[in-house]
């Protein structure tokens, strides 16, 4: 079952296919830069670049190692890309949903990128070698819930259609064996995994939606939340990181991804996406909203839980 | 002094030295990842991963408390932390990449102010170093003069042999002490040959020729394009077996609390930010640089030892694949 | 004469978050009336429930309540016109999520209190103090706030008696 | 280093009885930061003030903390002593170890423990306080009166003659209200008409008050000095600019059978009509639920027929924003129909008293539309069923008032007084009728009041029967109404002709909604809150709107029209000045760490945020911002705990002063 290859044959042709659409917009001068992919030493290995010359446009490529969310680059890490003109930007599906919730923070404007969307099958889990072959046991466990393999309403999109086999549900399964639990058995759970934090704040910084300038949590006066990687500092960094992104986040699971002590981040962020689905019937991500679930209200809200 | 130690006694040892109330640290599976900890027993052990943190933790840890105060009216006490309190260690299963930058951090730690936090567990703690038998492509030990055989900063420094057990070699007085305490464990060599040991695939670098262009490239316009991917995080700086910035932070309320002493990291966008607003380290590229330039020559000009011990650690963690390795090749080829 | 006082072998520290329209005002009139309710309570007064961030009722177990209210006006009667509404929906899934890592809901209660309320204020406070003390203090945050990462612990005899003590 | 002062009141011995007031001053007196502690009788008192001027003074006081009563009670009185000494207002706080602890706790202990706490977390809270500059707004000189009630007229009417310009919104056709209804009034028993109509006159006729009839509120936004009403004029399908008020219209419509509401529906009126014919403005209304022409498209009778061609149907619903700086509440009362229960009423109903089912039991409204000279019988007290006069009539009081198991607690405090009319009147009209009154109390607290009261049983022969009713049922053309004499102790049956009830005084349908539109407090019933039961009773507690009549609690017309002209007086004195000085509770941004995502103007209630550009100094955009308006903040503190960076901070809230709070725990 783990070992079932996942087809990745298209991917060779979708990089032909970015090459092309990258070096003519660059060369037409639609846009300064474009935001992609490249091979990195590592065998098999990838990494975000930004391309600013149509000759440079041989670089890209998309693999099942082309893991990170690149609409990161178009906001706090944006500082060194070329200000003026359009950017261009590959996306799949996943880093899509991130970048139609910025449009609606007001982070980004549409009429100022170029989407180069990308048909995808999914990519490698982050303990996975960049050289490993994409199975069911390789592959993300967001891509197992992928809703989007392809995206919509890009500027470009190489045509071709993912093989996507339907695999178990990573996350779902994984609420639902937590919300089985007793609040002591989740708050050890949740305890084991905290503590082994050490706020590299990884999370934070791949995060399209930690956007601030100033995080919250970097502040002294008052400390809101302790620095200080311990237990109690760690707990409630990570409550307090879930909550500002709960009817935001969309699911590209970078946080969790990156966290290098295997801190199922994602898990939070799904759950609360799933009670904002059940609660305000929200999901992030599938249009341009101006108010998210929690910066609207509606005065038939359910208030069972209040006296 | 050469001896051969069985895995069944060596697990004998861990338990012997646990019920003798010392604290063994070594890689055990934390939550699902592999970390160095305290173990209860030797069954925890887990010696076929490269703990996810380095060793340096035994003696820089994440976060320590370094003072306590307590206001009581108007009278405020402080209680310092004595180092005298900190436990006998022995840290078992460590990579020669984590055991050789332990004594690289003693020069910063001992050079004109005596770090006690730092200094007293070295002398508090043995080491037992264990040679490599397996390497990514992201492991570079080789590329900085190290090996996966290299024992040093080990006291004690095991090799895997064919056939089970471990070839056991003493380096220091530290090492010997513990296999003289625990002598009827360990056997002479039995003849068997070493396990095939790891070959990192990264070609050594020429560390005089890349400090070189370092010292004459503070402003060059590589800086951006080898960072402008970097988001500016710490994983590197705190997986890394040599980063040794810390920041300390009073935490606590207007009644009691303490001071602390935290790992920091040049990545981070707050590590040179003045309270003034001002930020001379403002884009992330001049990060990042402070971080190549740290390991590879501002530590050299300083200590004559570079800063890195090639473990791999922040190749493979960094979110945007950031690749020192390639970056420093890079260097040396200029 | 007073009615003769109960002892009880745990006393829960509670803390409200409260509106300074609605609730402190209810309160107000609980104390107007001599109504008589626990001890334990201590309020805290914002202008609205808007202004209640979820990291403060964090940081009122963090810094040792064993049990937090939350209350405000009741829908519509916002003096703010709808601080009240934005809460609900801030609060809804806020609870979800400390339920999710852990947290006994029973310990934290969220209600509606009117300025003409005083008698549900008390009933609000008493319903939250009793079940709270039957179950017992809020451990989780205490031991959490004690502990150490193993690379930086000291077996120290005062750090084994704070563990002791809760 | 803080110096700060914290002064425990005992409050006579409302706090002292139960805290031990000198051990709190002593304990808090150990804090870090606090420079004196005292404890004193009564802090609020001109020595207590004094006291707390001098040490200011003299111990050079940084801050100031007052242990004492609710903030809601004296924060002003504190802050404003703070201030005459020289310090910034809002460098003092308040601790309330009064209601919420000396009143609330028994154990001296335990509340003592608990003062020390309180007042503990004050002085952390107070440390971060910052000084605040005090914000000014400029004042509109114009009011708002809501309802064309005896209330709303006279305040309308005093506002105005004091030189300020008055938009009276009325929901009716007419103006009127409740008093225009009544017959003669008590306890001169002048016609209620004849008092009302010339003030109805003056209204129309005041140079200085735009009247919208017909009319109701959409939406109010803003603050006090400041606020902006949208008022929807519901289509009246009359231009009112050009109607004459010849009536002409009213004759010749031909759907004549329409029970007219201001007859309790005893009367008949046209589709096109004024409710009554001294109706202010005499402009008639067409209700479309009952025309022919909206119903069916055919007919137009009425704009064939009126000469200066006021009638137009097509005209449809108007918004129009007023800005004033004042709103007078003056919505009245209506009395519990209890033939219907209301949604949402907490009265349970009186189904015994067969209202509603029997015709000839009638509420007292009906009956002073019977007694009214221009009411739909003349004048003659007759029964609705068959026209005949009753001979024996009873009045039952306290229907619905004072029945706590109905619903209701409280006294409706008209009924004793108009029953008694009521019996004064059916006797002056029926000479040889009887009329009998179930009573609980005789509640008569009034100039004359209980004279009158009584002049209706010794002069005026009503029968007063202490106790109340059991049940009533018809029996041929007859009520029998059952009862109690709890003063003799026997069973009472009485075979009357008609019963009237004097039904509770309940505030006006909706009076909720528009509570919620003003953003003001009400009680359980719906009567609104004013913002201090003895000493600010016209104000509410939302600054700039003030309360007249009925909608705060049952009233009669003396009370009534006193409140206006107090609520009028409130208004005057606002608009004496041009600039108004405001809480400096307000949100402010940190351009520094502010991203622009505009949460925070999301949630905003009031639209106080704006977007503001950063620009360096070559004139490029660096950064789009958040920017509050101070005049237009309500100070809720949304937009902060929204905020991900908190990079907007509500002064006198700030997460600074609320975390000291907690970690002061």
């Amino acid at each position: 079952m783990h070992d079932n290859p996942i087809d990745t044959s298209i991917y060779a042709a979708v990089t032909e296919a970015i090459q092309g659409e990258a070096r003519r917009i660059l060369s037409e001068g639609h846009v300064a830069a474009v935001v992609g992919y490249a091979a990195a030493r590592r065998k098999g290995s990838a990494q975000p670049v930004v391309v600013t010359r149509a000759d440079d446009a041989g670089k890209l490529i998309f693999s099942a190692a082309c893991v990170n969310n690149l609409a990161v680059y178009l906001t706090k890490a944006r500082k060194e890309i070329p200000k003026s003109g359009k950017i261009g930007i590959v996306v799949k599906g996943c880093d899509l949903k991130a970048l139609v919730g910025l449009m609606g923070e007001s982070q980004l404007k549409r009429e100022e990128l170029y989407l180069i969307g990308v048909p995808c099958a999914g990519v490698l889990a982050s303990t996975i070698q960049p050289d490993t072959a994409l199975t069911a046991g390789t592959i993300a466990p967001k891509c197992r819930e992928c809703d989007a393999h392809l995206p919509t309403g890009c500027d470009f999109v190489p045509a071709r259609q993912p093989v996507t086999p339907e695999l178990e549900k990573h996350y779902s399964a994984e609420i639902a064996r937590l919300e089985a639990m007793t609040p002591a058995e989740r708050w050890a759970y949740w305890k084991g995994q905290f503590k082994k934090c050490i706020k590299c704040y990884a999370c934070r910084q791949v995060c399209p939606f930690c956007f601030c300038e100033q995080c919250l949590c970097d502040r002294n006066k008052p400390q809101m939340v302790e620095t200080t990687p311990r237990p109690a500092g760690n707990f409630a960094w990570h409550i307090v990181r879930a909550m500002h992104l709960a009817g935001r986040c969309a699911g590209c699971a970078e946080c969790e991804r990156v966290c290098p002590m295997d801190i199922p981040l994602n898990l939070l962020n799904r759950k609360m996406a799933k009670e904002l689905k059940e609660l305000y019937d929200y999901e992030a991500g599938f249009e341009v909203r101006e108010k998210g679930p929690l910066a609207t209200y509606d005065e038939k809200d359910d208030q069972s839980f209040i006296k | 002094m050469q001896l051969y130690i069985s895995e069944k006694n060596l697990k004998a040892l861990l338990d012997r030295l646990i019920a003798d109330g010392m604290r063994v640290v070594a890689p055990r599976m934390d939550a699902g990842t592999p970390l160095y900890g305290p173990l209860t027993d030797s069954a925890g052990i887990v010696l076929d991963q490269l703990p996810r943190r380095s060793a340096k933790e035994a003696f820089f840890p994440l976060c320590e408390d370094i003072m306590s105060y307590e206001k009581q009216g108007r009278k405020v006490s402080l209680t310092d932390i004595d180092p005298a309190g900190f436990p006998e260690t022995v840290l078992v299963g460590v990579r020669p990449c984590d055991a050789a930058a332990i004594p690289v951090l003693d020069a910063v730690f001992s050079w004109d102010y005596k770090d006690e936090f730092f200094l007293e567990r070295r002398r508090k703690t043995t080491i037992v170093g264990l040679a490599c038998t397996k390497a990514d492509d992201a492991c570079f030990c080789t590329a900085v003069g190290l090996s996966p055989a290299n024992p040093k900063g080990s006291d004690l420094f095991l090799t895997p042999l064919e056939g089970g057990g471990y070839a056991c070699e003493t380096f220091t007085e530290k090492g010997e002490a513990l296999v003289n305490a625990n002598r009827e464990l360990f056997a002479e060599p039995n003849g068997s040959t070493a396990l095939p040991l790891a070959e990192p695939q990264t070609e050594r670098f020429d560390l005089k020729k890349v400090k070189a262009w370092l010292d004459g490239h503070f402003e060059d316009p590589a800086w951006d394009s080898i960072a402008v991917r970097c988001v500016g995080c710490g994983a590197c700086a705190f997986l890394c077996p040599a980063c040794h910035c810390f920041d300390i932070v009073d935490e606590g309320t207007e009644k009691a609390g303490k001071r602390r002493k935290n790992w920091d990291a040049c990545g981070f966008w707050k590590f040179t930010h003045h309270a003034s607003g001002h930020n001379p380290r403002d884009l992330q590229p001049k990060r990042y640089r402070n971080r190549i330039m740290h390991k590879f020559k501002y530590y050299d000009d300083k200590f004559g030892q570079t800063l890195c011990s090639g473990c791999g650690r922040c190749i493979r963690f960094c979110p945007v694949g950031i690749d020192i390795a390639a970056i420093v090749s890079e260097i040396s080829k200029k | 004469m007073h009615p003769e006082k109960t002892k009880h072998a745990f006393e829960p520290k509670i803390i409200a978050f409260v509106c300074t329209w609605c609730t402190y005002a209810g309160a107000d009139l609980a104390g107007t009336s001599r109504m008589q309710y626990p001890a334990n309570v201590r309020v805290l007064k914002f202008p609205c429930t808007g202004r209640i961030d979820p990291v403060f009722i964090l940081k009122a177990f963090q810094q040792g309540a064993d049990g937090v209210l939350v209350s405000g006006c009741h829908p519509g009667d916002c003096h703010y016109i709808a601080g009240n509404f934005h809460a609900r929906r801030r609060f809804a899934a806020f609870r979800k999520l400390l339920e999710f890592v852990g947290v006994d809901l029973g310990r934290l209660q969220f209600s509606w209190v009117s300025a003409a309320e005083g008698g549900k204020w008390v009933e609000m406070v008493t319903g939250l103090t009793e079940r709270v003390r039957l179950m017992g203090p809020m451990q989780e945050f205490k031991e959490l706030a004690l502990e150490e990462q193993w690379s930086g612990a000291i077996n120290t005899p005062e750090l084994q008696e704070a563990y002791n003590s809760i | 280093m803080s110096r700060i002062g914290v002064f425990i009141c005992h409050c006579g011995e409302n706090i002292s009885r139960t805290v031990d007031v000198e051990r709190v001053a002593a304990e808090v007196g150990k804090l870090p930061g606090v420079a004196f502690a005292t404890d004193y009788k009564y802090m609020c008192s001109d020595p207590g003030q004094g006291l707390l001027k001098k040490a200011i003074r003299e111990e050079r006081l940084s801050h100031v903390v007052v242990a004492a009563c609710s903030p809601r009670m004296h924060e002003k009185t504190f802050r404003k002593a703070v201030e005459s000494a020289g310090l910034n207002p809002f460098l003092c706080e308040m601790a309330n170890i009064r209601e919420h602890c000396s009143w609330v706790h028994q154990d001296r202990k335990e509340a003592t423990v608990k003062a020390i706490e309180l007042v503990g977390m004050m002085v952390e809270r107070v440390k971060k306080n910052r000084v605040l500059p005090t914000i000014t707004v400029p004042v509109t000189k114009r009011a708002l009166v809501i309802g064309g009630g005896i209330a709303g007229i006279q305040a309308a009417l005093d506002i105005a003659d004091a030189g300020y310009e008055v938009i009276l919104v009325e929901r009716e056709p007419s103006i009127g209200g409740h008093m225009a209804q009544l017959s003669e009034t008590f306890p001169t028993l002048d016609c209620s008409q004849c008092i009302m109509t010339p003030k109805m006159v003056d209204v129309a006729n005041h140079p200085r008050i735009r009247l919208y009839t017909y009319a109701e509120i959409e939406r109010v936004e803003g603050y006090i000095g400041n606020f902006q009403v949208t008022v929807r004029r519901k289509a009246r399908s009359v231009i009112e600019e050009k109607c004459t008020g010849c009536g002409v219209c009213m004759e010749k419509c031909p759907v004549k059978k329409i029970p007219n509401k201001f007859d309790q529906n005893l009367g008949m009126r046209p589709a096109i009509y004024v409710p009554f014919p001294q109706a202010v403005p005499n402009t008639p209304v067409i209700d479309r639920e009952n025309c022919i022409k909206f119903k069916t498209g055919k007919c137009g009778v009425c704009r064939k027929v009126c000469g200066p061609g006021a009638v137009d149907y097509e005209q449809e619903d108007r918004l129009i924003v007023e800005p004033v700086g004042a709103i007078v509440v003056a919505t009245g009362f209506d009395l519990y129909s209890i033939e219907e229960k209301p949604k949402g009423s907490p009265i349970k109903g009186y189904g015994e008293f067969g209202h509603g089912r029997i015709p000839d039991v009638i509420d007292g409204m009906t009956f002073e539309r019977l007694a009214s000279a221009s009411g739909p019988t003349g004048g003659k007290i007759l029964r609705p069923s068959d026209g005949r006069e009753p001979k024996q009539i009873v009045f039952i009081q306290c229907v619905g008032s004072r029945a706590r198991e109905k619903g209701i607690s409280y006294c409706s405090k008209i009924c004793c007084m108009y029953t008694a009319k009521h019996t004064m009147l059916y006797h002056h009209k029926v000479h040889d009728g009887q009329a009998y009154v179930f009573f609980m109390d005789a509640r008569t607290p009034g100039k004359n009041y209980d004279e009158f009261w009584r002049r209706s049983i010794e002069e005026e022969e009503a029968v007063y029967i202490r106790g109340m009713v059991s049940r009533l049922y018809q029996k041929g053309d007859k009520i029998v109404v059952m009862g109690s004499d709890i003063a003799v102790g026997v069973q009472v049956e009485i075979e009357a002709d008609m019963v009237v009830l004097a039904t509770a005084v309940q505030p006006q349908k909706g009076a909720d909604a528009l509570a919620q539109k003003l953003g003001i407090s009400y009680d359980k019933y719906n009567f609104y809150s004013e913002a201090h039961a003895k000493l600010r009773p016209v104000e509410c507690a939302t600054a700039g709107i003030y309360l007249a009549g009925a909608c705060q609690g049952p009233k009669d017309i003396p009370d009534t029209v006193s409140q206006a002209s107090a609520a009028a007086a409130k208004v005057i004195i606002l608009f004496a000045r041009d600039q108004l000085e405001r809480e400096p509770i307000v949100a402010r941004v940190r351009e520094a760490g502010c991203v622009g995502c505009f949460y925070c103007k999301k949630v905003c209630p009031y639209g106080a945020v704006e977007e503001k550009e950063i620009r360096d100094r070559q004139g490029n955009l660096v950064k789009v911002v958040a920017y509050v308006n101070p005049g237009v903040c309500g100070g809720c503190g949304t937009c902060q705990a929204t905020c991900p960076s908190k990079s907007v901070e509500l002064d006198g809230y700030t997460d600074e002063q609320i975390v000291a709070m907690i970690e002061a725990l």
